[in-house]
């Protein structure tokens, strides 16, 4: 359970979260929308701390995550993350991208994290690209790749942050086939994005942000057929 | 074919010279290397004003000559006590100087990598050390090697300047066989061939190596 | 530790020969780095000439200036032509060498500049009616310089930095025959090697500010 | 102090000066000889310890004097006055006079005929400082300061410059060589004698008495003359000075 | 009047021209449509004489472009030319891309360059932007603006070699008008173009380049109500 309890972030003198609350349940998945600089990216990174919170406090599994105390390198293992941008590491082939970090952070011997890479790289399509570079992969595969990489940690959690955004439209859908499968799976999953069908049909809750501030959140066809929040309606008004 | 008084003493004398050369030149490097790395590391985590002394000292070494830089190491050592043998203090100078140039090019080449890498590796559970270790370095060092090379290569050169502080160097050398034979062109002549041979495998070595590693991008 | 007594203000006295020999540094620098930018554009064109005459010669120059040390450069101005009957004395023998080793360094500098610039300027300029010299010197000229403008000004600040070699072909007018000049006279090379390298700093800094100024005010666009 | 660290360290290290022949120079396997070589292997055995020649360019003698890298400097150091304030003289262990090498086609006959020629010397040694400043006060004319007796050499073969002026140990071994064809002796340098003294630190009176009496033995034993002999020829100069004591 | 008589061009082993006949009339204006590659732009830049060519001849106003004896230079003056990319020259801003050409090929004063070039600034609309360096202008009005740079030399020819190509399409419609503007005024032009709406509402003529061949050449209404060659109809098709 990721319990996320009136979080303040700021840059310098600039507030880009402005006391969020919100709960993630076991299994859930929750889908964040919202306008460009709304503090959506942000949120995502201070929930396995890469970025620090202002006030407030974020609990995952019941352990705080800014806590002085608290072993990041070990919670984030637990939490998954994807970015927009394309992070592969490319000096690495696929198959080495995906065993690193269960070698070097979990201690895995090489067969075994090549054994679990190879589950997760076939898992999302890309079993026949074990040897190559990322630099040879198309936007989507790269996606795919960082996604089975998370994977390839058993996390209980992920994150997605607008993974699909830098991808050409063709390449979109393959790499939302993935996030489907894995929410039918059953992972608790919190997916910042753009395409609103995905957050329609894939996600349990959809939460709106605006200017900081968590403005709406509801099941989803509540959120999309009977939107609240002035804002909100003129969001979904102006995606469509 | 040529007329000329050198023999293969006098050969085996430049390539002694050019053997001080090279291992003045190693020195240097590896030390300047290292304490680049240091530097640019550092550079590349903390402020531009928090590093404004790095920045002001190794910019010192960068703007005042090679050849003041040397002669007033060698009459500080002297003056402090230190009692350095002038390879030494040749290195030592060589390899700050070396440093100041190649702290530039580790902090460009770590601000290369793209922060969201950085986050990704972390977000996995890689620590900061393994970070650094498995996927800025790696990543870094393809940007860095052209410029890493020239600089090198820079040093190979300027290290002629040491000639200054009394080490027989490949310059020296040929300077004293020139002094005794008399036959200034050509010697100066099969100097800059030396010198050419020295610094082109390297220059290769450098390509070869860009070469292979974009085949994987 | 100290087994020696500082005695700047003999140093200090010296400062306005140093400062006159700043003067002589900072021209040889300027007037090596005009022509060592006027051969550094014939070299670089010529490195891109597809006759074998041209480009040949072009790249041995270049090939030399960056594999062999300034200072072997310089001395074989002096002491190689010297040897052939052809007397450079140490201000031109020191200007040639330097020059010489800017315009290869620039030659790349201003080649890699060359590629930057897109075929369709040139195209452009000679359809409407520009002769090639004049397309090349209104069109890509300017903006060759403007690419090549920040290592342009480190190439100065390379040739500031080697008209100290000057000293080992008798040069004793510039800023480190100068200091060399007194220092085998008082033997404190210490304390005046100390005022020359602040000297150094400074011109350095200066030119590096100066040209940052003339980018600023040049290449607005 | 000095002294007693020679002593126990087994080794006396010489900077001498190894491109100023007779005094210094390499032979055919680029190994050190000379007047001075010989002298700092004597000295050595006046100590019971082993010589280690330390080939030191004009322009490091101090630094490497002052940085402990050598001991003693065999190195043909004129004794002006601003130069003891850096570092400590011994009595004169040698006395050079002054000569004008020419080429024989520069038309230079004597040393008058050196004004408004392009002179050059090893900058900063005694006849150096002293060419430079007549070149100032003739007000034509160039004088070029190099770092080493061989460039100078060298230039004035290849006619970079016209004439030196030239210690006449130097010359007359320079020109019996046969190395730089051409190049001849026009007549003596108006300059007073040019005493040399070993130099070592300042401050040590120890060793700088030794050496101070190390010379007075030399020359009462013959072997100062004996030197002089093997590598220059003919008659020592005399190392005192009239009307004057040290 | 611009006669092409069997012209074939060649790089090396590959050749781009296989014998291309084209006579265009004073005031007439036609369109060159075709696939990548098949040599458009070649025989543009053979007709102002910055390519060579391996056969056949071009006349332009009755002079042979590539003999011997021909002045290009003066040539050049005649025929203007906008390429698809890079055309502005950044280092001079918009009236000094302007007046260059007219004061050091023409000799004019800068006060008379300045008038002529003010004059057609405003015409393709970019009155305000004078003393702007290109990198300030959009991508449509930097197109404009190489347009009135080839205009101020007045010449009697025209070729727009895909003038829209790079452009974002919102920008596509200002350059389009600019040209049908120059049409409309009697200019004679050879437009490259993707863009069928404009060849079919602007030009007297379309030609379709195929392989190095002109397959087809009709009137424009003809051209696309019936085109005769299966290429033409298979191009047609693919970029309705
Ligand atoms: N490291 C940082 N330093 C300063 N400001 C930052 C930093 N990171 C983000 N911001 C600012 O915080 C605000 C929110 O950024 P955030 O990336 O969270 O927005 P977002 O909702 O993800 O937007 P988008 O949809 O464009 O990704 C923006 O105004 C951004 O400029
Ligand atoms: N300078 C050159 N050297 C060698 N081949 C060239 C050169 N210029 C063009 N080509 C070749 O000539 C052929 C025709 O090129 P051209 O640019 O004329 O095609 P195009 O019809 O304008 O295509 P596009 O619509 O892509 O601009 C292409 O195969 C191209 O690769
Ligand atoms: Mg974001
Ligand atoms: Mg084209």
């Amino acid at each position: 359970m990721i319990e996320i309890k009136d979080v303040r972030k700021s840059f310098g003198p600039l507030e880009v979260l402005k006391g969020i609350d919100l709960t993630v349940q076991k299994g859930e998945v929750v889908s964040v929308i919202g306008g460009s600089g709304s503090g959506k990216s942000t949120l995502l990174t201070c929930i396995n701390g890469l970025e620090q919170i202002s006030h407030g406090s974020i609990l995952v599994d019941g352990i705080e995550v800014h806590a002085k105390s608290t072993d990041l390198n070990k919670l984030r293992r637990n939490i998954g993350i994807v970015f927009q941008q394309f992070n592969s590491f490319p000096h690495l082939t696929v198959l080495e991208n995906v065993t690193l970090a269960p070698r070097k952070v979990l201690g895995m011997s090489r067969e075994q994290a090549e054994e679990i890479a190879v589950k997760h790289l076939t898992h999302v399509g890309l079993a026949e690209k074990l040897l190559v570079y990322p630099g040879r992969l198309s936007g989507g595969q790269q996606q795919r790749m960082a996604i089975a990489r998370a994977l390839a940690m058993s996390p209980a959690y992920m994150l997605f942050d607008e993974v699909t955004s830098a991808l050409d439209p063709q390449l979109v859908g393959e790499v939302l086939d993935t996030l489907k499968l894995l929410a039918d799976e059953g992972m608790t999953m919190i997916c910042v994005t753009h395409e609103m069908g995905f957050a329609r049909d894939v996600s349990d809750r959809v939460a709106f942000f605006h200017q900081g501030v968590m403005a709406e959140i509801a099941p989803s066809k509540q959120f999309f057929d009977a939107p609240q929040h002035a804002e909100t309606q003129k969001f979904l008004s102006s995606v469509r | 074919m040529f007329d000329t008084g050198l023999n293969l003493n006098d050969l085996m004398f430049l390539a002694k010279g050019a053997g001080m050369t090279l291992a003045v030149t190693a020195f240097a490097v590896t030390g300047g290397t290292l304490m680049g790395l240091f530097f640019g590391v550092l550079r590349a985590h903390i402020s531009t004003w928090a590093a404004l002394p790095i920045i002001f000292v190794l910019d010192i070494f960068r703007s005042v000559p090679l050849l003041i830089q040397l002669v007033l190491a060698n009459a500080f050592q002297a003056i402090a006590g230190l009692n350095m043998p002038p390879f030494a203090t040749s290195c030592v100078v060589l390899a700050l100087y070396t440093s100041a140039y190649c702290t530039e090019i580790v902090r460009g080449a770590i601000d290369a990598v793209p922060m969201v890498t950085r986050r990704a590796a972390r977000s996995l559970g890689l620590s900061w050390g393994q970070d650094m270790t498995q996927i800025v370095f790696p990543m870094a060092l393809r940007v860095a090697l052209p410029s890493w090379i020239g600089l090198t290569l820079g040093v190979l050169k300027d290290s002629s300047l040491v000639l200054w502080l009394g080490i027989i160097e490949l310059l020296r050398a040929s300077q004293i066989l020139v002094t005794r034979l008399q036959e200034p062109m050509f010697i100066l002549m099969v100097t800059g061939v030396i010198y050419f041979a020295l610094s082109f495998p390297i220059a290769r070595l450098g390509s070869q190596l860009e070469k292979r590693w974009r085949e994987n991008d | 530790m100290f087994n020696y007594t500082f005695q700047w203000r003999q140093a200090l006295q010296k400062l306005p020969q140093l400062f006159d020999g700043a003067l002589v540094t900072l021209q040889i620098a300027l007037l090596s780095m005009v022509m060592g930018i006027l051969l550094a554009v014939i070299l670089a064109v010529a490195r891109n000439s597809k006759s074998k005459l041209i480009y040949a010669p072009a790249t041995v120059w270049v090939e030399v200036a960056r594999n062999t040390p300034a200072l072997f450069q310089i001395y074989m101005a002096h002491f190689g032509l010297g040897s052939f009957g052809i007397h450079l004395s140490p201000f031109v023998a020191l200007l040639a060498g330097i020059t010489f080793n800017n315009a290869g360094y620039l030659a790349e500098t201003f080649r890699g500049a060359l590629r930057a610039i897109p075929d369709t300027q040139t195209r452009s300029a000679r359809s409407l009616g520009m002769r090639p010299l004049q397309a090349f010197r209104l069109i890509v000229m300017p903006q060759m310089f403007r690419i090549a403008f920040l290592p342009t000004t480190n190439q100065m600040v390379w040739a500031i930095l080697m008209t100290s070699l000057g000293v080992t072909v008798g040069m004793n007018t510039d800023l480190a025959g100068v200091t060399q000049d007194i220092n085998v006279r008082s033997f404190r090379t210490f304390e005046i090697f100390t005022l020359a390298a602040v000297f150094y700093y400074f011109i350095a800094k200066a030119v590096t500010i100066g040209a940052r100024l003339i980018a600023w005010r040049m290449f607005r666009y | 102090d000095k002294l007693d660290d020679i002593m126990a360290s087994g080794t006396l290290r010489c900077a001498v000066v190894l491109d100023f022949p007779p005094m210094g120079s390499r032979d055919a396997d680029n190994n050190p000889i000379g007047f001075d070589v010989d002298y700092c292997n004597d000295l050595a055995a006046a100590l019971g310890v082993e010589a280690e020649i330390v080939e030191t360019p004009f322009p490091d003698r101090i630094p490497a004097l002052v940085s402990g890298r050598v001991d003693v400097g065999v190195a043909s150091t004129s004794d002006t006055l601003e130069r003891a304030r850096t570092a400590g003289f011994t009595i004169p262990y040698f006395a050079f006079t002054n000569v004008v090498l020419t080429r024989e086609d520069a038309g230079v006959e004597d040393f008058d005929g050196l004004k408004g020629k392009t002179v050059g010397s090893v900058g900063g040694t005694f006849e150096g400082i002293a060419l430079e400043d007549n070149v100032k006060e003739w007000g034509e004319g160039s004088f070029r300061p190099y770092q080493s007796q061989a460039d100078v050499f060298l230039a004035l073969s290849q006619g970079q410059i016209d004439a030196t002026v030239v210690t006449s140990t130097v010359a007359g071994s320079i020109v019996a060589s046969g190395k730089y064809p051409g190049l001849t002796i026009k007549g003596d340098a108006p300059y007073a004698i040019d005493y040399v003294g070993l130099i070592a630190l300042r401050n040590e009176y120890g060793l700088l008495n030794y050496l101070d009496l190390f010379i007075n033995q030399q020359t009462r034993t013959g072997r100062y003359q004996e030197l002089y002999g093997k590598w220059v020829g003919g008659d020592a100069p005399d190392l005192t000075v009239p009307n004057v004591y040290r």
